[in-house]
């Protein structure tokens, strides 16, 4: 694990960030929270550091350098948003943390759901968390601006919370950064890119057809099990005429430089392919949630029945005071 | 450096150390989450928490889905973000319930549950 | 064993058995009789049930009386015709199975059937004929409370006289202690006869309860006999080798080759016969017992159940003769307990206590009689005794009835003057003349008999001078009674009936009302019975020599056969049968005959003179300290009325000792103080460890889970960030603990 | 014998208990009644068709395969001793359900229809032939019971059902622990599970003693309790005062058997050399309890708890018999388990109608009833003296095969021990102490009959004759005592036709035990082959009638 971050400087960025969390957790001295949040900030600035010098020194390439950007302020804005006493603003700074994350998502070329990610959770839930936020607390009355309710402006039992925190991530990383040292990269890799492309007979003959790499009555030769006829290592296509029945093979040159796999692609045929029942399950799952979001959200019907008491009686009374 | 598209469509497998940063952070996310957990009271911010530890799953499985270059990481969190707005909405409709019963987001509040 | 030192100079007597133990030949084998035997058994039985239908039909005549009467009466029909057709060996008839169980070789066999042998015509022949007579008389005495209570008396009547069959015809000692508990029972229920009376109910339970602790040792003794003889059936245990080959060695006096255990078997008989008979140290029942109606006291308490004990003996000899200290212990505890009752006789007013304590005195003699090896003697006055002390207590009890319940003799006099009272009167005399002795009358002969062998029997001559003594003091208790009740100025004040009893209100018009036809025939006929007793002594019995007179005979042809080497027959048959070797004994034989401690010549013969003079003596001070004056008193008596006499002012000059002596020697209170409050102690003790020791303890292992639970309570303080955090801190250990195994196994 | 009688007897008061559950609550009794009279007829012919001449073949067997592989079967089946328990639970039945008609005056549905499964339950205790069924039904009598207390019973009904509940429970489930083991090693050595009893009990004696020591203690830590033995006793006095009158005369009539069933079926076969070792101990205990309970009777005030003691007095003398191990003391035994049954059972009954009339049981408050209600103080007295063990009764011939058979432990304790061992001489003070006991017993009994029957008639001040029920005993009430107290004249008179009928399975049982002394090795079945010929040529099996 030396090769990623020495044990010494591991267990003291812990240390270092458990005391800094504890410290800047809402308390009623402010100024600790401040110096906690300079102790928690030397915490991180010391963990990139470290971090990055170890890459460098051991040759690797590093990450790249818009990850330490990310990094940097997705750990700031969590801690932040953990810290900052009022509910709005932690879920502020979960949107600031989940947009660094989706930056790191792109770095690891997954852009889709980095973008999936913000439309979602910073679009959608976290909005439903500030509805909920202003719904739920009373509005802070003009008499008093700075008033923060105790349950948010003191934190309950921060220093164990932090030390089991920690204690938790310096076990954590240890045993990551053992586990990840001999991890086996994986193999082939144009090989696991492309080979979605023999479940796609379609999309590469679009592609063909757009190379302009197929005359007329021409298509795509596909086998017996329906994938497309094409090898993948040897970069050859072999393409059928339906009217001669006859059989040509485009070598590598002729390969057109469109024809590839995106992420998208994998993505959505992974999706699609493998997990078909889990996407089933999941979207019985968010209807569940609905309809229980519903259930449990619903006013009181007996206030409604009050009411309908209410008119019903004032009826009766009007009807009798006709009457008379 | 700049990245191309083609880069995105054809990346090199990623070395096992630059997954370890990305997994550091992914730790120390959750880590934070769980304390946010611990400490704050007031229940939103207790499942903002929640929110914020599948935030740090999902960094995770992004990372491992990069190293094996297999889509599966991606999936699963869709699959996360499926269970994330789940939960979030089911929490927020019972949030909403208990802050009617006792006016307060308090956790505290519902000692008597002994849970 | 038990410490015997007191006995040890009567231990020779015993080293010297007849060599006749006839019981061997007369029980080897046997023979089963007639069926219609069991007539005897059935007819109470019958009795019994019918009473109880008349309870439940709700009869309100005597109906109840007469069925029981003429029950009884067949029954003892049926014993007379059972007595003329005995051939003279034994038999048994068996009317079912009761109790058996086999395991391996052995067998346990208590079979529903009897024993028939002299000795039980014997006894079977007074009972069931005092259980006719009795019933009779009880069918007026009782004639008060006719209906549910009448039912109920005759029907334990019958159950008593059911049960008294059972105890003596029953061919197993199992049969005999069914029967003996059934006689407890009956005469538990009898005492109590007038629950309402809270005396009448405790003399019940102490009746029974002392009689009970008897009865533990019979139990353990008949228990003990199976174990070690393996057979409870008289006929298989008399005739079984072991017992004879005990008997063999008990003659030649090496009792060590002797099992202990045989030697405990007749120390627990004995005790159980103490306790039905009311000798020392258990007979503080039967006075108590007196609480109960009058004709239950007479049969029950005077003439059968109470002799139970001394049955038991007689049939079980040959066991007591194998046991080195049985014999001497019932001499001297018979002896102990005629002096004493004796003198707390002499002390009491109630005249049925005085008779009470004269049965348990007399019982004394018989124990006292079968402790001095003669079973003769013994029996012969349980059957006088059985006769006249019947008919001093149906007296007693006619006084009792017809003057409204009064018992006290210093509130009664002269009642021979008064009408009607003639044949209770002669009745009564003539009971008094045979309890005192008086020369020719039956129990003269009986009690003679054995104060006679009591003096031949070496080593027991102390016992002949205390019996002596007490034979005084009987006729001077007896005759007090006599004298002062029935002799003298009419006197007469009535008891604490007298109210209920509808003659009125104020005592001064208060008239007795003399008995009725059915009391005075049955006065007539005991009074018959107790002077024909004697006859019995004086007609022979059969040819053979070594028996003189009836009741010998019968005891000598059945399990109780035993002649002393030294009583008065032994001698004659060493003289007729010029045979030196009758009745040898390692004391020398018969030629130059033991030393008779005070008087030469046959001691039987002096006797007759010696203990006629002791009552005599008696009698004389007895009229003189109570008789009245005139002829009534023998010429020597002043008393003038009822209240007061002679012996007053003596009584007032030996200071507490009468008072105590009226208060039976404090034994009660004494019994109360050393076993009866110390048990109930013990037992509160036992009731407070109870609830707070050992239910203490369960309770506690009851607390412990609750303690358990209070300490883990806080923990589920129901902030959820409570759990939350005990969960993180949780997996935290958990990871490290894996990933501290890890690393070893990294290093590894 | 076919099996369908004891079915019957099982299925018939379930059935009952579904029907008088859905019955109205005025028809519950009678339903109820008529389900138990229903039992007795399938009773009736178990008796007739029962064999006696092999009354240790376990007739009208049958079983169903439950869990095959684990050798889990439902298998019933009764012997002579099974089959007079059962008689016994049966005839007690009706009695019961008749004693509470005017007692229980709410929720009677629920009443008889516990009262029905508990009979069921019984039933099924003594008609088991394989472990499983037996324990069930061992453990399912207490729900009932439980609650026949707990909904029925007076003023400190909670405690007493919790306590009762708790302490058999608890023993019963060390009671498992060690049956457990012994199925376990059976498994081990035959190579197959199986719960049968009777291979159980061919098999488990190969155990070593120290072993069997301890499965010893297991199963008497339930059986015990049960019993209850000694120290154990402490639930029952509350028990019994508490539950209403057919709880406690089920309680003393059949609960309390159970017990001393158990020692004889499962003790002594399966641990017989151990039972050997410790038998002096129990002896100790079972004579401890006889004069110490008695001795706590005498200073009783609360009548029912009188009673209630006397009964663990007298159960001392059941153990007793037991642990003499021989064939007069089992025999001995045995009768006490039926006769104890009777005459406890009537003198509950008696209390019981007592309590309905003046709510109290308290004999300072109550006494000299003789003067107001003949019938019932004939009643009583008779109970009583059959409790004494009056001869010509039932209790006296248990009584005297189990004094017998203490005399004569020694002897077969001796196979166990080496001469001169305490254990080895106590016999005869064993019966003289227990001896005592029955002295006791007559002390406190007659104490209680003087106090409570005789004597100037005391009422308490608020009594005024109820209104339903008679002053003296009602015509029902007489009907419900009658059959008892025939059936103690019965055993009083012929208890030879009991220990004829018993005395094939218990040579057997002795046989068994004391052959298993010098079976510490492999050729144990043949000594049981042995013992199947002993049991052949054993006088009893021709003399039965």
């Amino acid at each position: 694990m030396d090769t990623i971050i020495s044990p010494i400087a591991l267990y003291l960025i812990c240390v270092l960030g458990a005391i800094g969390i504890a410290a800047a957790l809402p308390r009623r001295n402010k100024a600790l929270e401040i110096t906690g949040g300079l102790v928690f900030a030397a915490a991180v600035g010391l963990a990139v550091l470290v971090l990055g010098l170890n890459a460098t020194e051991s040759g690797q390439p590093l990450p790249n350098y818009f990850f330490y950007p990310f990094a940097i302020l997705a750990l700031g804005a969590s801690a932040r948003m953990i810290t900052h006493p009022r509910p709005v603003y932690s879920a502020l700074y979960f949107i600031l943390t989940i947009i660094a994350s989706c930056g790191m998502y792109l770095l690891m070329s997954a852009e889709f759901m980095a973008f999936a990610l913000v439309i979602i959770y910073a679009g959608a839930i976290l909005i439903t968390y500030l509805f909920v936020i202003m719904l739920a607390t009373q509005a802070p009355s003009s008499a008093s601006e700075q008033f923060i309710d105790e349950t948010d402006s003191i934190a309950r039992e921060p220093v164990i919370s932090c030390v089991i925190g920690f204690a938790l991530l310096a076990i954590l990383t240890t045993a990551m950064f053992r586990g990840v040292s001999d991890l086996p990269a994986a193999s082939h890799p144009e090989l696991a890119q492309d080979s979605v492309l023999l479940n796609l007979p379609a999309k590469v003959e679009r592609i063909l057809d757009r190379a302009g790499q197929l005359e007329e009555g021409e298509r795509l030769l596909r086998n017996e099990d329906g994938t497309a006829a094409i090898d993948i290592v040897a970069r050859t296509i072999t393409i059928e005429n339906t009217d001669l029945h006859t059989t040509r093979t485009l070598g590598p040159d002729q390969w057109p430089d469109k024809l590839a796999a995106g992420n998208l692609d994998r993505l959505g045929y992974n999706l699609m392919h493998d997990h078909p029942m889990t996407i089933e399950i999941a979207g019985i799952i968010l209807l569940m949630a609905m309809l229980g979001a519903v259930v449990l959200a619903r006013k009181h019907i007996e206030l409604e029945e009050d009411l309908k008491a209410a008119q019903a009686r004032k009826l009766g009374d009007s009807m009798s005071g006709g009457n008379e | 450096m700049d990245i191309t598209l083609a880069q995105l469509a054809f990346p090199e497998a990623v070395p096992a150390i630059t997954m370890a940063h990305y997994l550091f952070v992914s730790a120390a996310m959750f880590v934070m989450g769980l304390i946010g957990f611990l400490t704050r009271k007031n229940m939103i911010v207790m499942f903002l928490c929640t929110e914020l530890m599948f935030q740090a799953a999902g960094l995770a499985l992004i990372a491992f889905g990069r190293h094996h270059l297999g889509a599966d990481g991606q999936t699963f969190v869709i699959f996360v973000l499926c269970v994330a707005a789940a939960e979030a909405a089911m929490a927020l409709a019972l949030v909403v319930l208990l802050f009617r019963h006792k006016e307060t987001l308090s956790a505290q509040a519902w000692k008597e549950l002994n849970g | 064993m038990i410490n015997t030192t007191l006995f040890t100079n009567l231990m020779p007597s015993l080293l010297a058995l007849s060599p006749d133990t006839s019981h061997a030949t007369a029980v080897t084998e046997v023979g089963s009789g007639p069926k219609w035997i069991l007539l005897i058994i059935g007819l109470p039985m019958l009795t019994t049930l019918l009473c109880g239908l008349y309870a439940m039909i709700g009869n309100k005549t005597k109906l109840p009386a007469w069925t029981t009467v003429a029950g009884a009466a067949i029954a003892f029909l049926t014993t007379v015709a059972m007595y003329m057709n005995f051939d003279g060996t034994p038999y048994t008839v068996h009317a079912f199975d009761w109790i058996q169980i086999h395991f391996g070789d052995k067998s346990m066999i208590a079979n529903f059937s009897f024993y028939i042998d002299t000795l039980t015509i014997y006894w079977m022949l007074f009972v069931t004929g005092l259980a006719t007579l009795i019933a009779l008389y009880a069918s007026e005495y009782m004639s008060h409370d006719v209906g549910t209570s009448y039912c109920r008396f005759f029907g334990a009547f019958g159950l008593f006289v059911f049960s008294m069959a059972c105890l003596v015809m029953g061919d197993n000692l199992l049969m005999l202690y069914l029967g003996w508990e059934g006689v407890g029972l009956c005469s538990y229920l009898l005492i109590g006869y007038f629950y309402k009376k809270p005396e009448a109910v405790a003399a019940a339970k102490k009746a029974f309860i002392v009689n009970r602790i008897g009865d533990l040792g019979l139990a353990l003794g008949v228990y003990l006999t199976f174990v070690h003889f393996g057979t409870l059936e008289y006929a298989v245990l008399f005739s079984d080798p072991t017992l004879l080959g005990y008997i063999e060695s008990a003659k030649v006096g090496n009792f060590e080759a002797i099992p202990a255990i045989a030697q405990w078997i007749p120390l627990l008989f004995m005790v159980g016969a103490f306790g039905k008979s009311a000798q020392f140290p258990l007979y503080v029942w039967l006075p108590d017992a007196m609480e109960g109606p009058t004709p239950v006291s007479a049969l029950i308490h005077a003439a059968t159940m109470v002799t139970a004990g001394v049955y038991l003996i007689a049939r079980t000899y040959p066991m007591f003769l194998t046991s080195e200290h049985a014999l001497p212990i019932v001499a001297w505890v018979g002896t102990i307990t005629a002096l004493l009752s004796a003198t707390i006789a002499m002390a009491q007013f109630d005249i049925k206590r005085i008779m009470a304590y004269s049965t348990v005195s007399q019982l004394g003699y018989m124990f006292a009689g079968l402790g001095v090896l003669t079973p003769t003697g013994g029996v012969y006055h349980v059957l006088t005794h059985a006769f006249f002390k019947a008919l001093l207590f149906l007296c007693c009890g006619a006084v009792m009835h017809g003057f409204a319940g009064q018992l006290d003799l210093r509130k009664l006099s002269g009642l021979r003057s008064v009408k009607g009272w003639g044949i209770v009167t002669l009745g009564m005399f003539i009971g008094c003349i045979n309890l005192a002795g008086v020369p020719f009358t039956a129990g003269y002969f009986s009690k003679d008999t054995i104060i006679a062998e009591a003096f031949v029997t070496p080593g027991a001559s102390m016992i002949g001078w205390v019996l002596l003594f007490t034979a005084g003091l009987t006729a001077y208790y007896t005759f007090r009674v006599f004298f002062r009740v029935f002799m003298g100025p009419v006197e007469y004040h009535p008891g604490e009936e007298h109210h209920d009893d509808g003659h009125g209100d104020e005592s001064h018009d208060f008239h007795p009302h003399a008995p009725g036809w059915a009391i005075n025939t049955v006065l007539i006929t005991l009074t018959v019975c107790s002077i024909a007793a004697s006859g019995l002594y004086l007609v022979g019995g059969n040819s053979d020599k070594h028996t003189k007179h009836y009741a010998e005979t019968m005891v000598m042809s059945s399990t109780a056969a035993y002649a002393s080497p030294y009583s008065e027959h032994a001698i004659h048959a060493a003289h007729e049968t010029h045979d030196p070797n009758a009745g040898a004994g390692p004391r020398g034989t018969i030629e130059h005959p033991l030393e008779v401690p005070v008087f030469g010549g046959d001691p039987h013969k002096m006797m007759y003179y010696i203990s006629a003079g002791f009552g005599v003596i008696g009698i004389l001070l007895a009229a003189l300290l109570h008789g009245p004056k005139g002829w009534q008193g023998l010429f020597v008596g002043g008393r003038t009325n009822a209240a007061e006499c002679r012996m007053d002012p003596i009584a007032r000059m030996c200071g507490p000792i009468p008072k105590m002596a009226e208060n039976k020697w404090y034994v009660d209170e004494i019994y109360a103080y050393i076993l009866v409050t110390p048990l109930r102690i013990i037992s509160h003790i036992f009731h407070w460890i109870d609830k707070l020791l050992i239910d203490g303890l369960v309770n506690l292992f009851g607390f412990l889970p609750r303690l358990l639970a209070w300490i883990l309570k806080p923990s589920q303080s129901g902030v959820l960030q409570g759990y939350a955090v005990s969960m993180a801190g949780g997996v935290t250990i958990l990871l490290l603990v894996v990933f501290v195994i890890i690393l070893q196994g990294g290093a590894a | 014998m076919s099996p369908i009688w004891t079915l019957l007897l099982i299925a018939i008061p379930l059935i009952g208990a579904l029907l008088v559950a859905f019955d109205s609550e005025e028809g519950a009794y009678v339903s109820a009644m008529r389900t138990m009279l229903f039992t007795l007829i399938p009773g009736a012919f178990m008796l007739w068709n029962f064999d006696f001449s092999h009354g240790a073949v376990h007739q009208g067997s049958a079983s169903i395969n439950w869990i095959s592989d684990l050798g889990l079967k439902l298998s019933i089946g009764t012997d002579a001793i099974s089959l007079l328990l059962i008689i016994l639970t049966v005839l007690l039945g009706p009695i019961v359900i008749a004693a509470s008609k005017t007692a229980i005056k709410e929720d009677r549905r629920k009443y008889y229809a516990w009262l029905l499964v508990l009979q069921a339950a019984m039933v099924g205790v003594f008609a088991a032939r394989d472990l499983m069924l037996f324990y069930i039904c061992f453990e399912f009598t207490l729900l009932p019971m439980f609650i026949l207390i707990r909904c029925y019973g007076s003023t400190n009904r909670v405690a007493a059902s919790t306590k009762f509940f708790l302490y058999t429970f608890t023993g019963s489930m060390m009671t498992l622990a060690g049956l457990i083991y012994v199925v376990y090693f059976v498994a081990q050595q035959t190579g197959m599970w199986t719960l049968d009893i009777t291979t159980l009990t061919a098999i488990a004696p190969r155990m070593p003693v120290e072993h069997q020591a301890w499965v010893l203690f297991a199963m008497l830590a339930g059986f015990a309790v049960k019993v209850p033995l000694f120290p154990f006793h402490t639930w029952l006095p509350l028990a019994h005062t508490e539950a209403p009158t057919a709880g406690s005369v089920i309680l003393a009539g059949v609960l309390l058997k159970l017990g001393t069933y158990g020692i004889l079926r499962f003790a002594i076969p399966i641990t017989p050399d151990a039972f050997i070792q410790y038998a002096p101990f129990i002896g100790v205990l079972s004579v401890i309890g006889i004069i110490y309970a008695g001795l706590i009777c005498w200073v009783q005030e609360d009548i029912k708890k009188l009673v209630a003691y006397s009964s663990v007095s007298h159960l001392g003398f059941c153990v007793l018999g037991l642990a003499a191990l021989n064939v007069s003391g089992l025999s001995g035994s045995v009768l006490y388990m039926l006769s104890h049954g009777l005459s406890t059972g009537g003198l509950f009954l008696m209390i019981g109608f007592m309590y309905e009339r003046y709510h109290t049981r308290d004999m300072r408050v109550v006494g000299g009833l003789a003067s107001k209600m003949p019938v019932w103080t004939f009643f009583m007295v008779f109970f009583t003296m059959a409790s004494v063990g009056l001869p010509g009764l039932n209790g006296f011939p248990s009584e005297v095969l189990c004094l017998i058979s203490a005399f004569q432990s020694d002897a077969s304790w001796s196979a166990a021990h080496e001469a001169g061992a305490w254990g080895t001489t106590l016999g005869p003070w064993f019966a003289v102490f227990a001896g005592t006991g029955m002295v006791i017993a007559a002390m406190y009994l007659l104490i209680m009959v003087g106090k409570i029957c005789f004597g100037p008639l005391r009422e308490p001040e608020d009594h005024h004759d109820h209104e339903e029920l008679p002053t003296d005993l009602s015509r029902r009430e007489i009907w419900t005592l009658i059959p008892l107290a025939v059936a103690c004249l019965v055993f009083g008179l012929k208890p030879v036709y009991l220990l004829d009928a018993i005395s094939d399975p218990i040579n057997q049982t002795v046989a068994a035990a004391t052959s298993g002394q010098q079976l510490q090795h492999p050729e144990h079945h043949q000594d049981h082959a042995l013992i199947e010929t002993h049991s052949v040529n054993n006088p009893m099996t021709e003399a039965t009638p």
